[in-house]
């Protein structure tokens, strides 16, 4: 109770509250947390079947661990009042968040809506070490790089912090989301190592239709991604959610070309990886720019990610679902395009093409400092916990599949040959009810 | 007593059940398996990766028939499962020992006949 | 025509509808109606894959029986003016139930809202009798269970019946909906008896991921269940969906420490399962006690599930997936601790720990009364329906599986030695369309 | 830039939008786009295993080539101002589409949310194709089917055509999504022909699990799609909210019904298709007729398409999925029982059955002209684009199954004997990370 | 040497796994199969259409053995596996010419004795 | 003729595919399986209930050969499919009667030896 009591709230429903806001960000916090459970499909179908589970419990467990530390720590890093660095400690444990508003909105729930943020951003890196890093570990690194990592960055762009100040432009997250996974990705792909049969064995998808599936939900959670990041239900939004139609369409489309171009085939993987980078891409700029230019963002999106992706898979990098090809390189692309296309007439200021094109500089710093502090903070971050237990298992589990070893389960079985095993340890307080079991008649009662 | 082992393509399994039927050949076991042979290979493309293919999708067949039926089994796999393209498959003929059947403890050629319910 | 006139409604439209708390209670009530198919794969992934059809035909069923029989008797007894223990008639056959407000919403939405709670409380009661009884006796028995149990308990709780005037608090339904739910599991478990197998043989999960899908699409679902319980688009239903994000949280991090403290692994049947039950427990609670107490709750929540799951699996009740476990357990915790951590400053009234302590006896009243009722009830139904029809399959059926039996389906199917039937019957009135088919060249045109 | 500066909006932000009708239609419109992978699910779960990639994928595609093709040219063509035929072309490639005031909504959000109508409709009609068009022309033909078909229909209907003078009412689209979408699926079906194993071996769905979850997302996006119809927050977007949960039911509740009574079996497949049928017949009614009547007009909608499923499948039409069925039959009933059961009371005008039986004549008008001008329409694209290149692939790749030859990929892969293609095309820029492998170790750093 | 093969019912695999471990048979494969013989059909509907299912699920169990398990072999088979009901299944006996443990490249007698380590 | 079963680690099918065709053997096929031998029991957990999984997931190869390939390909299928570890599988060589090539009906040598289109 001494831990509650500080806590409570004093305030009276603030008149400042808009319920029309509230509707739609209530909606919108609920939608970038479905993104998660998403990324757990769209990832887990890319996976072989030993390893989709592990893969799946990669994004589920941030919901957990990433979500608490978000709530006891990370937004007051983020968000409190602070510095150009970081924000400040008013509001750690949740202390003054509360139903006041912030903004048009109760504080509590853009507090929520923030932590959905921080959630998906850390589960997208484990896209890059898939199939060989231990959960443990894994866990543990999100955790603590949500809280030093993501919570600072996310005070530069949205918090106030410098590049707030320099001008930097990320509308729903571009930098602070898909180029801040996107390094850390990178660093922990090549800490942990490529997976042993790398390069020697094909590694393919096994289960596209959950790739479409997770491809689907991510766009669906993204609106409210971005139009969210509008934080009202207004013009900007509408804006912001348009961008987000179009922009994907136009890279899904490109994406298709490309494919045909190369190989004669359309394939469904490329597909889904065309939306996710074009919704990667029109993320920093969803509320800056007009939707005709969304539509040349999105395709021109195409191109960086395609050529990555064809580079990354013939190197000895094994950044297994392409995180940096997709986040990295497209939310780079998305940033910088934002410096060329944004205009004031709707709702930012003025980009490159518009007459300013000092934009375009700060929007490169923007990309530059997230991704070195990021990929610095990460690897110390790694190196620390890899000191402490080891992040990769024997080569005997990752031949089985993470998840025999990790899990103790398999993620489809028939149960054929599957003995049950008695417990030998007594329940005496249910001994009654207990074994051997007396195969109980129909109709019990 | 022989057990046949046929090997065909998938595709074909429908025309091959029929064809054993008409040949009063009714009890048989299918098994879904992967072959390769001198078909052409498939590839594919995921990501950036690509792949040849080297295993096809097949059915295998396992047929226990008594000596007499065999070159009509035979006969009767041949016609229905071929296409006359690379790939249509094997037929082994492996000497059996025995035969039981697990439901009476008939043996051999009693043990091959079905009993229709149906 | 008679049938519809005399219910022509006499309205205009009421000034007193806000457009923004019908924006989210629209969005709302079709995220609890989404619960429903999120069920059918949490549930559906759990069987074995010879029951999956029946096993989701038994929550896609409830949408349409307990749907329709809400529509038509079960709003009315629930809601509409009447006793201490079930509500009037005057909404028979939603007589007066209009475009009007009720609250601050259309009739109509607040009416179809509540419908997509009877229909989730009642699919919720199928996992404990999965995998053997009848898919017919099943669907009236939940059908009839709505009207005769959930309706008057949820009349006792939200339509201003005894347990509302006792004050016993249950935001979003942790009795009404969890408790109840779980008491007649419980008995249905009883009643139908265990699986042929049970105990004998291992019955494992056929397909986790759709297990996580199930359980990703019920977190989403939940915000509208919980959040959309403050019926507008306020601080308190942002407070409940903040609550709604973290509580869960907690109980999947306690969920896991359990499953690797006891196994070394934790698996993602146990995270679903943890999500589950903090969804469960932070239901009676999510409207009136702070987020840090949520956090609190949602912990301590996963202990009594965990242990009741382990002591179930030891024992001859075979709650095959867990309803009383996740959902009785679950809901008791939460209904108990709600009388604990409830404080009047977020908008409920004090608990016991803020001096209030005769809070949790409201709450335990509410918990008992809510279970032996459905309990007993569920008894006679069952009794009653299992008199007129058998309840269970044949033991060839139970063994073959009941989608074949009981839906002529199997799920996952090749095709190989399917052989199409030609239907014998002729069909005069489209002869010349009909067989035998004169296979159509391309381009018949 | 001179691309997009004559673009250049110049508005401010109008008064007249209404923040909770703006927090609704995001909402809205992103439910109805989410039913697009929706569609790929239901559709790709009742196709072979060898086409479920190409199934979906004839889904996903549409959300980029039709959605662009609406932005650009379709929008304008279908609610630019017109003639009584077709839209102006005031709105091409968005110019004047804005943030300002479209009824009560941004405008913008308004073209996005009739652009995920346009994108649904399209992808509709692959249904009767599948498993055998070449993927290329069928893009080709939806994609301008969208310009030339549906653009100019929701025109008369929705964009104050002929038919909208006419008084013919469609609420959210019976006439101009169903009907419209089923009347190409039959031609399409004609054209392309039936599958080459068609009536003489058994086609199974190979993932019924799929075309449930299909179907509940089709079901939560609808939501979106008839509530949203009302383009508002308020009463009427209840009403229709109400309606697609109690129609839905009434028809899923009578599909089971026939279902055992034809067969003793309530498959699931059937319900699947039951709530699909609800939904399409209660579309063009959702805001004209009260909830009562939606409970029959749903029950009734069942019989025609229930027959006319049994009946084509004895018949040489290889309309695959039924779309003419579902869609066309279904659409149909809905569209005449909304002539019949709308109360001016309820928000529309009278029907039939309140005595203004001429409506009925209005609504046979509107489906009769829908059919026809899309019969006639898609023949002739149909010829032109078979005249262009093939419609089919060759029947060894039929055979073998789409996937594999229009996309490379198969949907479910072990990995067992694929042999990585090793690259001989030398990649210099990047060689130091190039092959062969220098297998890195683990811990490179 | 001997390879055993029985065709089962799936829903009898557990049986007859413990009925040949307590037969003191550990080494075997199992593969899962389709079978056709005399049992009842099964009709299944999908929307419109009827059909009729030729194959029935089975699993399929190889056994190596040595000549002296051969009898206890097939009788642990065919008494766990028995339900009395059309379906039951078959066992061949095969010959085998040689038996080779990959592990050690001991042969016949020797390759089929499990050396358990669990 | 010989038809040589040989079952393997899931995870050596590659390197055994190679080790093949390096010797020349092209034509086989391939099913999967789970064995039960002297492994390691693996032991899952769902929900409260514990099971022990007797069976591995194996892969089992047809190869038919000719008698003078017999040993070529047992020495290549032991040499590649060897780990060392408990569980490396078994090969056996059984006898055949005949071999048919359903395509064109050749039998025997002329069966089993591809011929190669891709
Ligand atoms: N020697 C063999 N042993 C076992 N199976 C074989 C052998 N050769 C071919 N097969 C099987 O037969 C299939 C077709 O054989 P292939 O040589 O490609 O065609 P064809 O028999 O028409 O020349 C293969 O995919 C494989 O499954
Ligand atoms: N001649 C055969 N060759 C191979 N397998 C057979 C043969 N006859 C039956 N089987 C297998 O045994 C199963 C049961 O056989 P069936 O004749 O139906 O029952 P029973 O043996 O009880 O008379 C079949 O489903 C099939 O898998
Ligand atoms: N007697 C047998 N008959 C058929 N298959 C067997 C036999 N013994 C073993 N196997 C197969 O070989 C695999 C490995 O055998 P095991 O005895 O565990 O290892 P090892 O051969 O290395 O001693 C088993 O999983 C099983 O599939």
């Amino acid at each position: 109770m001494s831990l509650l009591l500080p806590l409570a709230p004093t305030w009276s429903l603030a008149a400042a509250v808009s319920p029309a806001d509230t509707a739609w960000m209530l909606v919108a916090t609920a939608l970038v947390l479905l993104m998660t459970p998403a990324l757990a499909f769209f990832y887990g179908g890319l996976v072989r079947a030993k390893n989709v589970l592990n893969t799946m419990m990669m994004s589920v467990a941030a919901m957990a661990a990433v979500g608490i530390a978000w709530a006891l720590v990370g937004y007051s890093l983020a968000f409190a009042p602070g510095g150009a660095l970081v924000g400040g400690l008013d509001h750690l444990f949740l202390r003054g968040v509360g139903l006041d508003a912030k903004g048009t909105l109760p504080h509590l729930l853009f507090m929520a809506y923030q932590a959905t943020f921080a959630i998906i951003t850390a589960a997208l890196i484990s896209g890059a070490v898939v199939e060989r890093i231990r959960f443990g570990p894994y866990l543990a690194f999100i955790t603590a790089w949500s809280v030093v990592v993501y919570a600072p960055v996310a005070h530069w762009v949205w918090g106030g912090g410098w590049l707030a100040k320099l001008g930097a432009l990320d509308f729903a997250g571009g930098t602070v989301v898909h180029v801040n996974a996107a390094a850390a990705a990178l660093v922990a792909a090549l800490i942990v190592g490529p997976r042993r049969d790398y390069g020697r064995q094909a590694q393919l998808p096994h289960n596209i239709p959950f790739v479409v599936l997770g491809a689907g939900l991510l766009w669906f959670g993204w609106f409210g991604f971005n139009a969210g990041s509008a934080l009202a239900a207004n013009g900007i939004a509408a804006l912001a959610f348009t961008n987000t139609l179009l922009a994907p369409a136009t890279t899904l489309l490109v994406w298709m070309l490309l494919d045909q171009l190369r190989s004669k085939r359309t394939t469904a993987v490329g597909a889904a990886t065309g939306v996710v980078v074009g919704l990667v891409a029109i993320t920093p700029a969803a509320g800056y720019i007009g939707p005709l230019s969304a539509l040349l963002l999105g395709g021109f999106a195409a191109l960086p990610s395609y050529a990555a992706i064809l580079l990354r898979s013939r190197s000895a990098l094994d950044d297994s679902l392409d995180v940096v090809a997709a986040h990295g390189i497209g939310g780079t692309t998305g940033a910088l395009l934002t410096g060329v296309l944004a205009q004031a007439v709707w709702g930012g200021t003025d980009g490159a093409l518009f007459g300013a094109p000092r934009q375009l500089l700060w929007q490169a710093i923007g990309v530059a400092a997230a991704a070195l502090y990021s990929a610095g903070a990460s690897f110390a971050l790694l190196k620390l916990i890899g000191k402490l237990v080891p992040l990769r298992p024997a080569a005997r589990v990752e031949g089985m599949g993470l998840d025999l070893q990790e899990h103790g389960e398999e993620a489809y079985t028939t149960g054929e040959g599957a003995i049950l095993v008695i417990p030998e340890e007594a329940l005496p307080e249910r001994a009654p009810a207990g074994l051997p079991l007396p195969a109980p008649a129909e109709g019990a009662f | 007593m022989k057990l046949i082992v046929a090997i065909i393509r998938p595709e074909k399994l429908h025309d091959v059940l029929e064809a054993l039927f008409r040949a009063e050949v009714r009890g048989l076991t299918i098994t879904r398996a992967q072959g390769h042979g001198g078909e052409m290979e498939r590839v594919e493309t995921y990501r950036g990766t690509t792949v040849k293919m080297e295993l096809v999708d097949k059915v295998r067949l396992d047929i226990g028939v008594s000596d007499p039926f065999v070159d009509v089994t035979v006969a009767a796999l041949q016609r229905s499962a071929r296409t006359g393209d690379v790939g249509d498959g094997k037929i082994f003929v492996l000497p059996v020992e025995k035969v039981i059947r697990i439901r009476t403890g008939e043996e051999d050629v009693g043990a091959v006949t079905p009993v229709t319910t149906g």
